[in-house]
């Protein structure tokens, strides 16, 4: 391997970013990108866990047709704070605020992010959006669902909708904040030699999310923003009987909150880029499609977001127009599935729970990628929506895509984040517990919402009983399996296995420096002259079967 | 595009320049201009005024490449917003109920 | 600044993670472009608004829009376009290294800045005043678009959704005034420290960057909101 | 389609939901075999070339344009079939039929109020006869509501401040699900009904039934008499000091501003809300708004009662009793006084 000749065997370093300096103050105002992503992961799964605490809730009430465990008012308010704490404070910054703050300047041999004060800036941002919007659940909840459609949220509801608005708005900042540095980051830090298309996919795919982030984030800032105060002053700007159009707040909730679906899977599909690539010790198949793909998505994410209103009175035309937009923008992430098939082909699969992860999220991705084209097509749509069929869907690439890349990723990083290995059985034992707790908390959910199961729904008549409690069973095996990650990598941190610099024998940048790195990440700055993923000599390459076009490895 | 100097004859023009279109846009609009002329002439002139000052005064006739696609794309993606936003709103009325 | 190593790199202000001036020079230029994209963004969902409000009620818009005071308008126009003049002018002065020319032009821009938020006030006081704060803001004064000369067609509510845009949009622009006021005082106080030259202009011209676009928003909000329809009422 | 005997499917009631079903059986076959397809691969991949040695390097392979063209153009291709079909079948039903039977729908939190055109009001239930096509003409006093059938797979989201409609014709007696499936408060869940399908005979029975109630006509000629629209648009619609309503329904309106206006449910209920918005041409700004004043019920029942005036002139046996013709041609002469 190139990348082991270029830097011969480095020693753990005696000093790291971890023990670089002490006390509370060193890690508060830190302005190492690795503490930082530290900090995002600690903030990060306590909203998880109060997030998911949510979901027990609603699983428990579904698990009977009356509404016995909850009063409406508090089952609305469950679901919507598990929406709003899901979605803006765990998928939002899961992968690019941990992840991908350790690890893009890391793979482009950066000693950190361009903005480095930003970064920690970000962080505090965001902690204070999380407080305010905890503040708005302590101090009464929110019921407005987490899509906060009005006249609803606007007039009607007798909650803390401008708190919680408040704290997603500001919060907004921080995710700006990330994209912006990640960009600049990635055009202006690259090491020397690192070219575009030398770049691992994971740096890709934070690309393509910063993109989204930094171009939808301000539409939904300015959103809530309205949205307040049409709430505080009633002046009709969403309200019809002052002339307002409520379903103006639906193009531009939409126009965010559809491309926010791929703030949170891109960085997903990045990571699982990397998973396969490594642990089958091949270049990945098709890198600059792969990796044009992430920004085709980006792109493409912006122009579909009307598919949410097919039902919402939308015109019949434009309703034809975002139907044909919803279905293109399938290609690209059709392509990736199937590039990442291809590249197992002839390939060294290891399976290490990192691999068992990415090959949980190729088969949900599929499954979750398929079932939005039901809700793309319109005449299907127009039964499906508002169902648990999109309940179904969704979390198919949120919990199915992102979080199960994020639980990847966390494990194959783990070595390089602690220097610490985790254990292995009981990583394999619950990455299994997971996948088999999901598919069987989510599958019922697509066929209640073909029957006709409404979401949102408090009680619900008694035929769609046998499905609810199937899926609740399952949920109970997701959450103990989600659990058991949580014991043992707390456990690893102190008593797991020391870990060598590069445990996983990879040639990209950051398994190039010790484990865990220093705080300048590298002792010298790397010079970068081998491809991504370049396990072989590229004279060795195969050229697949009789789709003989590509003499040697394309990019 | 690191140390281009623009000289102050190129600033002052820039400024006149924007006066002008300021004076010439209040006067525009003070005048009944047939149909929807009114608000073409008016934005025209915004634009007008709005890419002097993003070429000379924020540099980015002088600036590389990456700047100009940057500020494109959120030209762009405005473009998005609103012509998809509109897809909705201009075609409601297209659909015959009757 | 983080760790600096004058002696290492060359330059005071270059940080530690940073491989040269021009590096940083073209990170924060970069830096500032990005940001100024979501801005644009931003204020996009605004425009958007307006755009869709004002194609549906063109008679209300335009009756409300001519009770705004064109020449305050005019006037804050050439002030802000002046102000944004005298900001090329300190990045100028900058680059060629003239600090009192520098010192003077920072100095003339926040004047103006502030002279635009003073006649901003003045026109907020006046819309008060005429019981023209949308809403329940002011619970004394509640909306009255009585004061209006209504053009045929015009439904008061309109006239009352108009000033709440007028509101959000001015508002949201002269909250991004004061933050350029603050971040161009924070220059001159360093300016007239002697930190930048020659050698290291580039917080003077990204924050110029700023203004720029701060001015670019007005350039737009002006015609919008003080001129269509005007002619309406001749 | 037949489906009945297919599990987990919702009862298939209209003449829609079999091809709504046919649908989403393609959609299904393609994911499935999709699905399948991609697991099946990986599994078998997995499994072959699983790791022998820990120091085992595989030959890189290079990427192929081929492959890439052949796994973009077919899913693009399977896409727009889905596309097509999808779009067609929506585009057909979303143009109501010309002939078909109009019923008003009111959400409210957290009930669905029905007005039949024969004056049969229901909450929470809707009787309709088999084979007969249902125009659903729907609104809310609130919030958005959606009008959910799953059995029809129909539903349209209902929303403050217009009207929106969608029609079915149903094709099995028997009672089906009525569910609000937008989200819209404290008892979102409660706000569901049930919808009773009939044969024709039974439902005319039912209906006869039910005679003690007024035509929402009917009951909106006497609103035109107590809120004061008689004053200025005359008994019968026939005009006054405002425009003329009889045969109004359906006719392009002229405006002051040059423009012409098809005159729909829209139209009139934009102009009792905001009547100064489209000034029909030759009337001045006189008429008050009756924004806050009248509920949408009552609202559906001035349009009901417009509805049903006959052109003028013309003798019709309209639910509008006593339709005497228009007597005097409408005077054009705008008076500047504003009263009712």
């Amino acid at each position: 391997m190139k990348a082991m000749e270029t830097f011969e065997a480095p020693k753990p370093a005696r000093i790291n970013y971890l023990n670089a300096t002490y006390g509370l103050k060193s890690w508060l105002l830190t302005k190492d990108h690795k503490r930082i992503a530290l900090l995002y992961l600690g903030s990060i799964s306590f909203f998880f866990f109060i997030g998911g605490l949510y979901a027990m809730f609603i699983r428990l009430e579904l698990l009977t047709p009356q509404g016995d465990l909850l009063q409406s008012t508090t089952y609305n308010k469950v679901f919507t704070q598990h929406g709003i704490i899901m979605v803006f404070f765990f998928l939002i910054p899961s992968i690019p605020a941990t992840l991908g703050n350790f690890l893009v300047p890391m793979m482009i041999g950066a000693k950190d992010l361009a903005f480095p004060r930003i970064n920690l800036l970000s962080w505090y941002i965001y902690l204070l959006g999380g407080l305010v919007t905890i503040y708005a659940l302590l101090a009464g909840g929110i019921d407005t669902g987490w899509t906060f459609y009005t006249p609803f949220s606007t007039t009607f509801s007798n909650s803390y909708v401008i708190a919680a608005g408040l704290g997603i708005f500001i919060n907004g900042f921080s995710s700006i904040l990330t994209g912006l540095n990640f960009i600049v980051t990635i055009h202006t830090m690259r090491a020397p030699g690192m070219t575009w298309f030398r770049m691992p996919l994971f740096i890709w795919a934070h690309y393509a999310t910063s993109l989204v982030m930094i171009l939808g984030t301000p539409v939904i800032a300015i959103t809530i923003l309205l949205l307040a105060f049409e709430r505080l002053a009633h002046v009709g700007i969403f309200d019809p009987a002052a002339g307002g159009d409520p379903v103006l707040f639906q193009h531009l909730f939409w126009f965010y909150s559809h491309p926010a679906v791929y703030i949170m899977v891109l960085p997903g599909m990045g990571v699982v880029s990397e998973l396969i690539a490594n642990f089958s010790r091949k270049n990945i198949f098709g890198y600059s499609f792969v990796a044009f793909s992430s920004l085709a998505i980006a792109v493409f994410g912006f122009l579909v977001w009307g598919h949410h209103l097919f039902v919402a009175s939308q015109s019949v035309y434009a309703g034809m127009i975002f139907s044909f937009l919803s279905f293109a923008v399938a290609i690209p992430s059709a392509i990736k599935v199937f590039n990442w098939t291809a590249t197992l082909y002839k390939a060294s699969i290891s399976y290490d729970t990192p691999m068992l992860y990415a090959l949980g999220f190729i088969g949900l991705f599929t499954i979750g990628g398929m079932t939005g084209l039901f809700l793309a097509s319109l005449a299907v749509d127009v039964h499906l929506s508002d169902t648990y069929f999109i309940v179904a869907h969704f979390h198919y690439i949120m919990v199915g895509g992102t979080l199960l890349a994020y639980l990847g990723g966390l494990h194959y990083w783990w070595p390089k984040i602690t220097g610490r290995m985790y254990p292995e059985g009981w990583a394999r034992f619950s990455a299994l517990i997971v996948f088999v707790g999901f598919n069987l908390t989510f599958l019922p959910q697509f066929v209640l919402g073909y029957m006709g199961m409404p979401r949102r729904y408090h009680v619900y008549p008694p035929e769609f009983q046998v499905l609810h409690v199937l899926s609740t069973a399952g949920a109970s095996i997701l959450g103990f399996g989600l659990l058991i990650p949580l014991v043992y990598l707390i456990w690893s941190m102190r008593y797991g296995k020391i870990a060598s610099a590069n445990p996983w024998n990879l040639p990209g940048l950051e398994w190039q420096t010790s484990s865990p790195p220093p705080t300048e990440n590298f002792e010298l700055t790397p010079i970068v002259t081998w491809e991504a993923y370049e396990f072989a000599p590229p004279e060795e390459t195969e050229v697949v079967g009789k789709f003989r076009d590509q003499p040697v490895e394309e990019v | 595009m690191s140390e281009h100097i623009v000289p102050v004859r190129v600033y002052l023009m820039i400024f006149l320049a924007l006066m002008v279109g300021t004076a010439l846009t209040i006067w525009a609009g003070l005048q009944d201009f047939p149909g929807p002329l009114n608000v073409v002439i008016a934005l025209t002139i915004a634009v007008i005024k709005a890419t002097l000052v993003v070429l000379y005064f924020m540099h980015v006739r002088y600036s590389s490449r990456l700047i100009w696609v940057i500020f494109a794309s959120a030209l762009f993606w405005m473009g998005i917003l609103f012509a998809l936003t509109f897809s909705d709103y201009w075609t409601r009325g297209w659909f015959q109920v009757h | 600044m983080g760790h600096e190593h004058p002696a290492e790199h060359g330059h005071a202000a270059l940080q530690h993670h940073f491989e040269n001036m021009e590096q940083q020079r073209e990170a924060s230029t970069l830096g500032m472009w990005v940001f100024l994209v979501t801005e644009i963004m931003f204020f996009g969902g605004m425009f958007l608004a307006y755009t869709l409000y004002r194609s549906k009620y063109p008679e209300a818009f335009a009756s409300a829009s001519n009770h705004l005071d064109l020449k305050l308008g005019a006037i804050n126009t050439v002030v802000l376009i002046l102000s944004s003049f005298t900001m090329a002018m300190a990045v100028y002065s900058t680059q060629i290294g003239k600090r009192r020319n520098q010192i003077i032009s920072l100095a003339l821009t926040l004047l103006l800045g502030a002279t635009f938020l003073g006649i901003k006030a003045v026109e907020y006081h006046q819309k008060y005043e005429d019981h023209l704060i949308p809403g329940r803001v002011v619970p004394s004064r509640p909306f009255d678009a009585s004061g209006v000369h209504l053009l045929p067609g015009a439904n008061p509510h309109n006239v009352e959704m108009f000033y709440w845009i007028y509101f959000a949009m001015t508002g949201m622009h002269a909250v991004h005034m004061i933050i350029g006021i603050g971040i161009i005082s924070i220059i001159l106080f360093w300016a007239i420290r002697g930190k930048y030259g020659p050698e290291y202009h580039n917080p003077v011209e990204v924050s110029g960057l700023y203004w720029h676009f701060v001015d670019i928003v007005w350039i737009f909000l002006f015609p919008l909101l003080y001129l269509l329809g005007r002619h309406l009422e001749h | 389609m037949q489906t009945s005997w297919i599990p987990f499917v919702p009862p298939s009631a209209s003449t829609l939901s079999g091809k709504v079903d046919a649908l989403y059986f393609y959609l299904s076959g393609v994911t499935v075999f999709f699905t399948l397809l991609i697991a099946g691969v990986l599994i078998f991949f997995v499994i072959k070339y699983r790791r022998r040695s820990p120091y085992e390097i595989p030959r890189p392979v290079a990427g192929s344009h081929k492959l890439e063209t052949l796994w973009s153009v077919i899913p693009f291709i399977i896409a727009m079939s889905m596309f097509a079909w999808g779009a067609q079948l929506y585009f057909q039903n979303s143009r109501p039929p010309q002939n078909a039977v109009e019923i008003y729908v009111v959400g409210k939190q957290w009930m669905w109020k029905i007005q039949h055109t024969t004056g049969q009001r229901e909450i929470n239930e809707l009787h309709v006869p088999v084979g007969r096509r249902i125009k659903l003409i729907m609104t809310t006093e609130d919030v958005i509501h959606d009008f959910f059938i799953p059995a029809f797979r129909i539903k349209a989201d209902v929303v403050p401040g217009r009207y929106t409609t969608q029609w079915f014709e149903a094709t099995k007696p028997g009672k089906y699900h009525l569910f609000c499936a937008e989200y819209c408060g404290m008892n979102h869940s409660g706000m569901i009904g049930q919808v009773v399908v009939m044969e024709p005979t039974e439902f005319d029975n039912w209906l006869s039934g039910n005679t003690n109630q007024q035509s929402p006509a009917v009951a909106g000629q006497q609103l035109y008499q107590t809120i004061g629209c008689v004053s200025c648009h005359g008994t019968n619609g026939e005009g006054g000091r405002g425009p003329a309503l009889a045969g109004l329904f359906g006719r392009q309106e002229f405006l002051n501003n040059g423009q012409t206006v098809k005159a729909d449910e829209a139209y009139i209920r934009e102009s009792v809300i905001n009547p100064q918005a489209k000034l029909v041409n030759g009337f001045g700004p006189i008429m008050p708004t009756f924004q806050g004043q009248i509920s949408e019920e009552q609202l559906v029942q001035i349009l009901a009662f417009i509805k049903s005036l006959p052109a003028a002139g013309v003798q019709s046996n309209a639910p509008a009793p006593a339709p005497a013709p228009a007597t005097a041609a409408p005077s054009r002469a705008a008076s500047p006084e504003s009263n009712r």
